[in-house]
């Protein structure tokens, strides 16, 4: 009766492997990838929600009576759009960086400040 | 029978993914990246039909279609200095 | 699953990222696999497509290789333990997945899927929601990507001079010389992608697809174009400061469809208030919104495109004439 | 003729997965970018021209087959293409095949003797 | 028109956005966003006036009925917020003109003006919605220009500050959408009103409770409260001044508002407090952060960093009447959130008209300017004592609710710590009063002038609101205190 989570399970587990690159590494560009991982899963986990056993997507055809819930999708078109416009700005903001204190590692931007204080 | 080829073609995206990580060169991956995106587009056209709603295939020219563009892109932009370098480092 | 683990150890960028393309095409296969077509649509051409995309240009300015960190993540991975705990803890209470008796499927969603054909008169429940029952969000999204834009535009774009340009010219020739095949095969393709791009666009009533990824899809063509015949041509081809119009056009599109709507004493984004008849009006109403996002989308992706590529060969000139 | 047609598509299909297959083991099992290149570039595009027509076979009406065919065609142009393009790039930045450094070493090693 | 109050809130400065890039002149840019900042204004004085005379307003966006489509449901709570937001946006951006020449190069003024009014349609459009996917879509509106406007300041630590805020505001924003992920699946419905009718039947449920911490957790990193607050100081500091007095006065007050809605509207009070330890939690999350904050902002060189130190140890503040939760403590808070708005953006405008004469905000540079610039200076001062509490001035005003809140409830020390905390604030506005008017000028600065103008009025129109509203209280207090009962009317 368990397995009936598994899939959320597996969910989960990636979006902390996202969240883990997010927060643990120093590296500006990889911190993004860490993100966007982190928010695909956000996105599997609102796609598995609306799936119903024996559904076909929710497109209206003859012939067929059960269909996944469409809401779902709906926001995750929306949040795909964000993700990929926080991505864009977070990696121009990761080559102005790179270009104003030639690195793009946190700890050496963090002792590149200490410096200018 | 369909399912059967998609078996087949799961297994073989599985290969091209440890190519990609595994992969000693950067063209090792774009070729398996390649590879990945090609199995991709027949993946799903045959989802579409394993599920019955063959229209689905509009998807897959997508697929196709940016397969194609960031392949060109990922290529293009390969050539820059940066990469170079740390190329001829590694030998 | 294994792609995700394999990131997080690569220190190689350039590797991550290619691998991050390939955890964007699964998640799209994945998508179909649980029938959301129209998220997949997107999650392919915007994860495996023009996300990747730009991440590389962004390495190619800012480096390739990741240091190693000297800290021992300790911290990180408590945070991450408690947090993925307390999900799983959460999930246990759950409705289990795939039952159609959850509660998901029961209070909201069933008037989209039984009714929306009589009040939208559109086949493909997903549209009919973006772009009606949720047309708000959506305008929301579009806002969303325009910021985006100007975001980008704030940061990167650098003031150009004509004797730069011609720099740049030189420097495209000689990449793009050997570039021969390619580029035939190119100009076979494009009008072919711009094609399906329109057709994507006016097929989203009926199949997956609609205005967001059809512009995609048009700023993946001129992406191709410029990659493959230089910056400087493209620019030549597209007008920057007409793109942002663009940009504005498209949000402005959208807006004013629901301004009309408040002009004929409904409430905004009311496309009944189009026409006589309600079918109709919201038939027109969606086609207008979604050539909104259309143009909002294609002309920011571009935008955002132009100005990291832009970015990059001001960086190039700067090392050439330093050298 | 109906079943005529599912055997062929079966044919096709199985014959395409084979080769998918192939292709995989070639991509892991070869030893350089070369001829993993060789396996990946040979087998994919007839592969994917087999088991789209074996999809065609299945389903032969209308927009569908337009679709497939489409997509063929352009799996026809692209394929090819890019890995045209990934393989002059790699001549083109000084990737040595690892065949030829092993040809060679062994010629040196048995000249030095 | 007039029913159509409440999207035309939102519709104006998000419409104008974008026809800001059809004008090409610096000035007309500005002339046109301060106009439809200005129409946003007027029209939450309307949407004010209605609602306290007729009671929640709710409109149907698309024309769908409320569970299927998104509405807008406006209550007094909701009124309030979007007064302040707008007001202060408009008075913030009549400086804007001026001080932007000197911090921002003049190609991006255009991209600054439509930033500037993409982050204010957000902010207005989180407060109005009452759909809880609609706000994840108006907060990444407002944060995404938020990024981009911080990353416009001249310093280059300005980038990374914007960088950390990115990572930190996105994490929170996904946080708070997998919390609205798990209410969804829960209930089936996005609608708040209906969530919260919803939410009690499954509300024993280990996936609520999740639900429930995920989005309280991402509110509090937009929040900056106190363990989360590490992106808010570097992000104020090196911002354009102008962006700096507009969201320390705005940003914040958006994420407890949000907090508010969230604890009180959607989830029940019942629920949210006692599921959780939250109240405790709050409590002394709140307190530690006055402490940290102000002993932080003490030993502060700049003064833009005092501030925003300031600001962390004043959210403290409004965290402590939030967890108080009676009618009292919500009002201290609301009024608490009006007032900090004020006096915010008076001393961070004041601080801009600083760096447009001088350059610069650090303290030593401060030395003399009492006299050279004794309006602005006089600002600052009275912003100060605000902010520590003194009697005349609306810091009195709040802190005396709040006070007045914990008696209530009896909780004597936490009493006695914030009066402590004011003690605190006196010693660090006490540097700056000091820097500027016990200290001789710098040599070879004595001739810098009083701010021009376009400084001076919006700043003293602040100065005098401060004071007015600190005097007369009715109009405040009875805002908020209708407010604070209306939340607790809808869910006793």
């Amino acid at each position: 009766m368990i397995l009936g989570l598994y899939n959320y399970w597996i969910v989960v587990v990636l979006m902390m492997v996202g969240f883990y690159i997010v927060i643990a590494h120093g590296n500006l560009i990889k911190k993004i990838v860490g993100l966007t991982i982190f928010q695909t899963s956000v996105f599997i986990f609102y796609i598995s929600m609306a799936k119903v056993d024996g559904g076909t997507a929710p497109i209206l055809a003859e012939g067929i009576t059960q269909y996944s819930n469409p809401l779902p999708h709906v926001l995750i078109l929306t949040a795909i759009v964000v993700g990929i416009a926080t991505t864009a700005l977070g990696l121009a903001l990761a080559v102005r960086i790179k270009e104003a204190y030639g690195s793009i590692e946190e700890e050496e931007i963090q002792t590149k400040d200490n410096l200018d204080c | 029978m369909l399912i059967a080829a998609t078996i087949a073609i799961l297994v073989v995206m599985i290969m091209a993914i440890l190519r990609a990580i595994t992969g000693p060169t950067l063209y090792d991956r774009i070729l398996a990246v390649n590879m990945f995106g090609t199995k991709t587009v027949l993946l799903i056209s045959l989802l579409g039909f394993v599920m019955g709603r063959p229209e689905f295939l509009d998807i897959a020219i997508v697929y196709a279609l940016i397969n194609f563009i960031s392949v060109i892109g990922v290529l293009h932009y390969s050539d820059a200095k940066v990469f170079k370098a740390s190329e001829q480092q590694k030998k | 699953m294994a792609v995700a683990f394999a990131i997080v150890r690569m220190k190689d960028l350039f590797a991550v990222i290619m691998l991050s393309g390939i955890y964007g095409l699964l998640s799209a296969s994945f998508f179909v696999a649980m029938d959301a077509v129209d998220v997949a649509f997107t999650e392919a051409s915007v994860g495996a497509g023009i996300s990747t995309l730009l991440m590389l240009v962004a390495i190619t300015m800012t480096g390739r290789t990741e240091n190693p960190s000297r800290h021992k993540p300790l911290l990180a991975l408590a945070v991450v333990f408690v947090t993925g705990s307390l999900l799983i803890y959460g999930t246990l209470d759950m409705p289990y997945f795939g039952l159609a008796t959850d509660p998901v499927h029961q209070h909201v969603a069933p008037r989209y899927i039984n009714d929306s054909m009589q009040e939208v008169g559109v086949p493909n429940i997903v549209t009919s929601v973006l772009a009606s029952y949720r047309g708000f969000d959506t305008f929301g999204e579009v806002v969303v990507i325009f910021t985006a834009g100007m975001g980008v535009l704030a940061l990167l774009s650098v003031v150009r001079k004509p004797k730069d340009m011609a720099e740049i010219d030189l420097i495209n020739k000689s990449m793009h010389e050997e570039h021969l095949i390619l580029r035939i095969v190119a100009k076979i393709m494009i009008p072919f992608i711009l094609l399906f791009a329109l057709y994507v666009q006016f097929h989203g009533d009926f199949g997956p697809g609609g205005g967001f990824q059809a512009g995609v899809i048009f700023a993946a063509a001129i992406i191709l174009y410029s990659m493959l015949f230089g910056m400087s041509t493209a620019r030549k081809v597209i007008n920057q400061s007409y793109i942002q119009l663009f940009a504005a056009i498209g949000v402005l599109l959208y807006g004013s469809v629901g301004v009309i709507s408040l002009l004929n004493g409904k409430n905004f984004l009311d496309y009944n208030a189009l026409s006589a008849d309600p079918v109709a009006g919201q038939h027109l109403g969606i086609l207008l919104v979604e050539l909104g996002v259309g143009f909002t989308v294609t002309s920011v992706m571009v935008i955002i495109f132009f100005n990291f590529a832009g970015r990059r060969n001001d960086q190039q000139n700067k090392e050439n004439n330093d050298l | 003729m109906g079943s005529l047609m599912e055997i062929a598509s079966v044919v096709f299909l199985v014959i395409g997965s084979f080769l998918c297959v192939s292709g995989g083991v070639g991509i892991l099992r070869f030893p350089d970018f070369y001829t993993r290149m060789h396996a990946v570039g040979v087998t994919e595009t007839l592969a994917t021209a087999m088991i789209l027509i074996g999809l065609m076979l299945q389903n032969p009406d209308g927009l569908v087959l337009l679709k497939l065919i489409i997509i063929l065609l352009m799996t026809l142009f692209i394929s090819p293409t890019a890995s045209h393009a990934l393989a002059s790039a790699a001549v083109h930045n000084n990737l040595i095949p690892e065949l030829d450094n092993k040809a060679e070493s062994e010629k040196e090693s048995s000249s030095n003797p | 028109m007039l029913a159509h109050l409440p999207i035309l809130q939102v519709i104006v400065p998000l419409m104008a956005a974008p026809l800001c890039l059809f004008l090409t002149r610096s000035r007309l840019v500005w002339l046109f966003a301060l106009i439809a900042s200005g129409a946003a204004f007027l029209i939450s004085v309307l949407l004010l006036q209605q609602v306290m005379a007729s009671g929640t307003i709710i409109y149907e966006l698309g024309g769908w009925d409320a569970p299927w489509g998104i509405e807008y449901r406006i209550d007094q709570l909701n009124a309030l917020l979007l007064l302040i937001i707008s007001a202060v946006s408009t008075v913030v951006l009549f400086a804007a003109h001026t001080s932007i020449k000197e911090e921002i190069p003049a190609d991006r003024h255009r991209l600054f003006y439509i930033l500037y009014l993409l982050s204010l349609a957000g902010m207005l459009g989180i407060v109005a919605t009452a759909d809880a996917f609609n706000v994840f879509v108006f907060l990444e509106i407002s944060s995404l220009s938020a990024y981009a406007l911080i990353a416009l300041g001249k310093d280059r630590r300005a980038l990374w500050a914007s960088y950390q805020y990115l990572i930190m505001g996105t994490i929170g924003a996904t946080f708070i959408l997998i919390g609205i992920g798990l209410m969804y699946q829960m209930t089936g419905t996005l609608n708040m009103y209906d969530l919260s009718q919803r939410l009690p039947e499954v509300d024993n449920s280990r996936t609520v409770f999740v639900a429930f911490t995920f989005v309280i957790v991402g509110v509090c990193l937009k929040l900056a409260l106190f363990p989360l607050h590490l992106w808010l100081p570097n992000a104020y500091a090196y911002a354009p001044s102008i962006v700096t007095a507009f969201f320390a006065a705005t940003a914040t007050k958006v994420a407890v508002y949000l907090l508010i809605r969230f604890t009180f509207s959607i989830f029940g009070l019942s629920f949210s407090f006692t599921a959780l330890p939250l109240q405790m939690l709050f409590v002394v999350l709140g307190l530690l952060g006055i402490f940290v904050a102000s002993f932080a902002a003490i030993y502060q060189t700049n003064a833009k960093h005092l501030f925003a130190y300031s600001s962390i140890a004043q959210i403290g503040y409004m965290i402590v009447g939030f967890s108080v939760s009676t009618t009292t403590g919500l009002m201290a808070t609301l009024l608490h959130l009006f007032n900090h708005a004020l006096m915010k953006s008076a001393l961070f405008l004041a601080l801009a008209a600083v760096v447009y004469r001088i350059g610069s905000v650090q303290m030593n540079q401060f030395h003399g300017l009492g006299r050279q610039m004794p309006l602005t200076m006089a600002a600052i001062v009275i912003g100060g004592l605000s902010l520590i509490g003194v009697p005349l001035t609306v810091g009195f005003v709040s802190k005396w609710y709040l006070v007045l809140a914990t008696i209530e409830n009896g909780w004597w020390p936490v009493t006695v710590l914030i009066l402590l905390g004011s003690l605190l604030a006196i010693v660090y506005v006490w540097r700056i009063v000091e820097a500027a008017y016990f200290k001789p000028a710098i040599v070879g600065r004595e001739n810098i002038k009083e701010a021009p103008m376009s400084f001076l009025v919006p700043i003293w129109t602040l100065v005098i609101a401060n004071i007015y509203f600190g005097i007369d209280t009715r109009l405040s207090v009875q805002v908020a205190q209708s407010a604070a009962q209306s939340l607790f009317g809808v869910n006793p």
